[in-house]
């Protein structure tokens, strides 16, 4: 489904990505791991075309997508949840959705559906974005990714900033999309949520992928997580 | 012995094209020009002026300013009554010119640089759109468009004697002096350790604030220093033209040193003069010709915006970069876009 | 002091005109909201309308297909606007600034160039007059006036019961996000300049029967419309709203006490004075 | 005797309810190396804006070599004696090397200056030389400041914060970004610095930080967790705990 081969990422002159490959087959959950400023964040900018790669490819459904518009990479299906979940804040939380639709058409059965996954979204069709807490702004922007049905779903860090009595519920939330056979690229700190949902994980180091692991093998290897998670 | 990477902005004009350009400017009432083009010629170069004061804020602080028809307008009007209703002389009217540019430049700057960034082009085009709205009110004042015919007194000049601002030579010696005087000033200006805290300003703002510099204080001094100087380009049009109207304050002449700069290059503060001397000195041929020379003006200041925004100065250095690099290799180089 | 009649007169004026103005401004300040150009030449844009709209007049004889073909027309001159001159530029305040200074010169001596020097006028389209509480006041200035609060509220709704309204407000809030979610942005920025280009043409056609038309109006309307866009708080369409009203009443009741250019001079004074004590303006944020 | 060049006491930030520093007391003597860690979100970065006067605080104070500086604007905190070094490179691109390190030298006097001509004075370009020399710039002075590595650019912004002989030093993630070589260039002259300026280093990279530090403060959801030498940190279970975040 995605295949990123050898891409190299650059803010500005500061060189962020070196080298990196990953794949992610159809259905598949594979997630990246590492430190702070490994470069996670930035893999996901560089697949949305946020962050452009000034080399390699990435490919798409068998397209090539590098260097296309970031509205025209979300239009062929895939559903972004970033970082710091961004809102429209002055937006109602149904406006929000509808804007995760891109160019696709409204389909009002499919919200009703979404609201059986997260209820309490469907509570607040009516409320300002801005003014939704942390834990809600999350299940928003996992909805509102979800919108258009996407092919493949890029979710970086969903638990991250929570307050720690909400990180179980987002991780359950998170769980049940991987379970219902969304193509997922995941990026998270909680490690524990990672290895229950992941196929495969690359670990990055300074911008490059160090090694792949599945979660069984990463769970037996303390030096591995000593190495590129510090933990 | 070292020299600093760049002495005067980011682009600057080879010396001896500038050695050249001085001495056209200094023989150009020798070389048997006829009075209309002495006449022209000073009246460029009070354009000049006018452009090269707008650099010292735009090119070297970072400020847009489409406010400048303001300082030129009131230091045309403060000369003129100094003139006219105090019956001072031309020198005493250049200085009433200039302090009381300042003494406006102070108040309007310090509303102009408290708004934040943009805001601060923002309030430059309103302070420009309500003088000409006021200019035009108050026309009992101003003259309206009508305007008002200024009758310059003979200059006496110390050693030299007594000249009448009729006699073209004289005038253009004579703007010349003073345009030249105010450049050399604001050179001075621009290489102290003033004009390097008005270049870091442009640079990075917060920087230079996190560096310890009231960057506030900084831009009102570039703010005043370049409406000062504005003011007295102003005041020498007037004499030059003997006339003046409430269109000095229009938005159109708020343009006028935009043009000048992008055209000749800004942070060079020369690049102005020549853009004034080009820009003007076609118009007076082309208008002859065809109407729509302000249209091509537009269209010239649209393409050079969107295409070279380093000006004629910025395409001249290219030229020669790449001519000196051809010369080098030897072999032809591909197109190469230096990118700075 | 003036009698309840003139009072009534001055307030009907200076709600009128505080409408037109509010609708040329509206157009500026949806632009500016959005891309972030200060459009210099938004007024060339109103001169432009008017122009066309003597044109279409003058063609067909009908002042509604004016007010149809002049604003597309001029709606579309916007698209190319801005695909083709800020588009390479934007995003740098200053730049795009100077450019739309060049296309003010650009299109005012284009008007000058079709129209030629001159004022002309246009007959409104509705003539006559209403007695309204014993008074009585040109039909068509309150029908301009009713017009300008119609458009409002149809850009209201078009901005809050759209999909290309909502697209519109979400780049304004998170253009990055807006993107990553598939909201074409370039597409929006497109039609926003050339909405905000048509807007400005609708209002200098209605205009056109009362102020005539003349290929340097776009100069005398921008500096209003500036002042209210700035007193108002930039992008903010509430803002300008209440700013252009209260412009406008207080300069037209002003002159049933004081002298007209006083009025005026008290108008911009107060407007300076608003500006430097609250140089945000109004409302600061908020597309809506 | 050694005394105090910083102490933050109760100071707080809130923005629209959310607590970002909460009641942190803060206290530095002369030479101290600090550094100052935490997890993403844990609010360095705004306690680094709270001490240099970038942000407001909604309570609490900040005292610097014994003056309250609550509330000035940062250039007044600055010209007092406290440099910055941003975790974002901010130097003066189109300005060359040297011209970067001169402009900060000058802070404040520029305008006494009117009459000169900038970089004529020899015991300035003695010392903006010097100082370039010390962190290895000295062949890049006459390049503009844009036309830099991305690891040179970070050492020039050291070299800024530098150029005044600050009182205290306040190192916003000086190795963001940079490759492993480059890191090791940053530390070695943050390691030659140890013991002749006061500093606060503000990290990510927890090894870094063990490395060069003498004492340790860390920050968790906008409070002071623990604080002490790197060994105690390095042993502190709660410490352990919300960095990595592995609950068996």
């Amino acid at each position: 489904m995605l295949s990123v081969d050898s891409i190299d990422t650059y803010y500005g002159q500061s060189h962020i990505l070196h080298d990196v490959s990953f794949e992610a087959g159809t259905n598949e959950v594979v997630a990246l791991l590492g430190r702070n400023g490994a470069g996670k964040t930035t893999t996901m900018r560089s697949v949305m075309g946020l962050t452009p790669p000034r080399t390699g490819t990435i490919r798409f459904d068998g397209t090539d997508i590098t260097g296309d518009a970031p509205s025209s990479i979300a239009n062929r299906g895939i559903g972004y949840v970033p970082q710091d979940r961004r809102m429209f804040p002055e937006m109602t939380v149904e406006e929000n959705l509808r804007m995760g639709l891109g160019k696709a058409p409204f389909d009002p059965d499919r919200m009703e559906r979404l609201f059986e996954r997260f209820p309490r979204v469907g509570e607040r069709l009516d409320q300002r974005a801005g003014t939704l807490s942390g834990g809600e702004q999350q299940m928003v922007a996992m909805a509102r990714a979800l919108m258009r049905d996407p092919q493949l779903l890029l979710l970086d860090e969903p638990t991250e900033g929570l307050m720690p009595s909400l990180i179980p519920e987002i991780a359950e939330i998170t769980q049940a999309i991987a379970t219902a056979g969304y193509t997922i690229v995941i990026v998270e700190q909680n490690v524990d949520l990672v290895l229950d949902i992941a196929d495969r994980i690359y670990l990055l180091q300074n911008g490059r992928i160090g090694e792949t692991v599945t979660p069984e093998a990463l769970e037996q290897n303390d030096a591995i997580l000593e190495e590129y998670l510090g933990v | 012995m070292w020299s600093l990477h760049t002495p005067v902005g980011t682009v600057t004009l080879n010396r001896a094209v500038l050695l050249v350009l001085f001495v056209i400017a200094l023989l150009w009432p020798v070389i048997g020009v006829g009075d209309f083009l002495l006449f022209l010629g000073a009246l460029f170069l009070a354009f000049g002026l006018y452009g090269a004061s707008f650099d010292l804020l735009y090119g070297y602080t970072g400020l847009l300013s489409f406010g400048h028809s303001v300082f030129f307008g009131v230091g045309a009007y403060a000369a003129t009554f100094a003139l006219m209703d105090y019956g001072q002389g031309a020198f005493v009217g250049l200085l009433v010119a200039f302090l009381a540019t300042i003494l406006i430049a102070v108040g309007l700057g310090l509303i102009a640089v408290r708004v934040k960034s943009h805001g601060f082009v923002i309030v430059t085009i309103l302070i420009a759109l309500i003088a000409q709205r006021l200019a035009e009110t108050y026309s009992g004042i101003t003259g309206g468009t009508d305007g008002i015919i200024v009758s310059v007194p003979d200059i006496w000049i110390p050693l030299l004697g007594e000249y009448s601002v009729f006699d073209p030579t004289f005038r253009y010696y004579f703007t010349l002096g003073v345009v030249l005087v105010s450049l050399f000033l604001m050179y001075r200006l621009v290489i102290s350790p003033v004009g390097l805290v008005f270049r870091m300003i442009r640079e990075n703002e917060q920087r230079a604030r996190m560096l310890g510099y009231n960057v506030t204080a900084y831009k009102l001094i570039a703010f005043v220093a370049s409406g000062a100087f504005a003011g007295i380009a102003g005041a020498l049009a007037t004499y030059i033209n003997g006339f003046i109207n409430a269109s000095r304050f229009s938005l159109i002449v708020a343009g006028d040193p935009v043009i000048y700069t992008m055209l000749g290059g800004r942070s060079t503060i020369v690049g102005a003069v020549i853009g004034a001397v080009l820009i003007e000195g076609a118009g007076n041929y082309v208008s002859q010709v065809t109407d729509a020379y302000q249209l091509i003006v537009g269209l010239l200041l649209l393409v050079m915006v969107v295409v070279e925004p380093e000006g004629l100065i910025g395409l001249w250095n290219r030229l020669q970069r790449r001519v000196k690099r051809r010369v080098r290799d030897s072999t032809p180089t591909p197109e190469v876009t230096t990118d700075d | 002091m003036p009698t309840g009649e003139q009072i009534l007169i001055a307030v009907l004026n200076g709600v009128t005109w505080g409408l037109i103005i509010a609708l040329i401004a509206l157009g500026l300040n949806l632009i500016f909201g959005l891309l972030k150009v200060v459009n210099l030449a938004h007024g060339s844009l109103y001169m432009l309308g008017a122009v066309g709209g003597w044109f279409v007049i003058g063609a067909t004889g009908s002042f509604l297909v004016a007010a149809v073909v002049a604003p597309l027309a001029v709606g579309f001159l916007g698209m190319v606007i801005e695909r083709v001159a800020l588009r390479p530029i934007e995003e740098d305040i200053p730049t795009t600034l100077i450019a739309t200074f060049a296309l003010l010169i650009v299109l005012d001596q284009i008007g000058l160039l079709v129209f030629g020097p001159g004022t002309r006028s246009v007959s409104a389209p509705i003539q006559g007059s209403v007695t309204l509480a014993g008074i009585t006041y040109p039909l068509y200035r309150l029908s301009v006036a009713v017009v300008s609060l119609g458009l409002m509220g149809a850009l209201y709704l078009f901005l809050h019961r759209t999909r290309y309204g909502m697209w519109m407000r979400g780049v304004r809030q998170d253009l990055e996000m807006a993107s990553a979610l598939g909201i074409p942005r370039s597409q929006v920025y497109v039609v926003t300049f050339g909405l905000g280009a048509g807007l400005a043409a609708l209002a200098g056609v209605l205009l056109s029967p009362i102020v005539g038309v003349n290929h340097l109006m776009g100069l005398d309307i921008l500096a209003v419309a500036f002042i209210v866009v700035i007193v108002g708080g930039l992008g903010s369409l509430k803002g300008v709203l209440v700013a252009s009203l209260v412009y406008a009443l207080v300069e037209n009741i002003g002159t049933l006490y004081i002298t007209t250019v006083d009025a005026r001079v008290l108008t911009l004074s107060l407007m300076i004075a608003f500006v430097i004590v609250r140089p945000d303006g109004l409302f600061e944020e908020g597309l809506g | 005797m050694t005394e105090t060049v910083l102490e933050t006491v109760g100071l707080t930030k809130e923005f629209d309810g959310f607590v970002a520093v909460n009641d942190v007391d803060l206290e530095l003597t002369q030479g101290e190396f600090r550094g100052l860690i935490g997890p993403n979100g844990a609010g360095k970065t705004t306690v680094f804006n709270l001490i240099s006067g970038l942000a407001e605080p909604s309570s609490g104070s900040v005292r610097f070599n014994g003056k309250e500086i609550t509330g000035l604007d940062p250039h007044e905190i600055t010209s007092r004696g406290m440099a910055l070094s941003f975790q974002i490179t901010s130097i003066f691109p189109e300005l060359t090397v040297r011209e970067n390190v001169l402009g900060a030298l000058h802070s404040g006097e520029a305008l006494s200056n009117l009459l000169s001509r900038y970089g004529t004075d020899e015991t300035k370009l003695d010392r903006v030389d010097g100082l370039l020399a010390q962190v290895d710039l000295d062949v890049h002075v006459e390049k503009q400041a844009g036309e830099l590595s991305h690891g040179d650019r970070k050492v020039l912004e050291l070299a800024l914060a530098l150029a005044n002989d600050p009182d205290l030093l306040l190192l916003d993630e000086p190795t963001a970004g940079l490759s492993a070589s480059e890191t090791d260039t940053i530390k070695r002259l943050l390691a030659e610095l140890r013991g002749t300026v006061t500093i606060i280093l503000i990290e990510h990279d927890v090894d870094l930080v063990m490395e060069l530090v003498e004492r340790i403060t860390v920050l968790h959801n906008g409070q002071v967790l623990a604080e002490g030498t790197p060994d105690q940190i390095q042993a502190d279970e709660r410490v352990r705990k919300i960095y990595f975040r592995r609950d068996h």
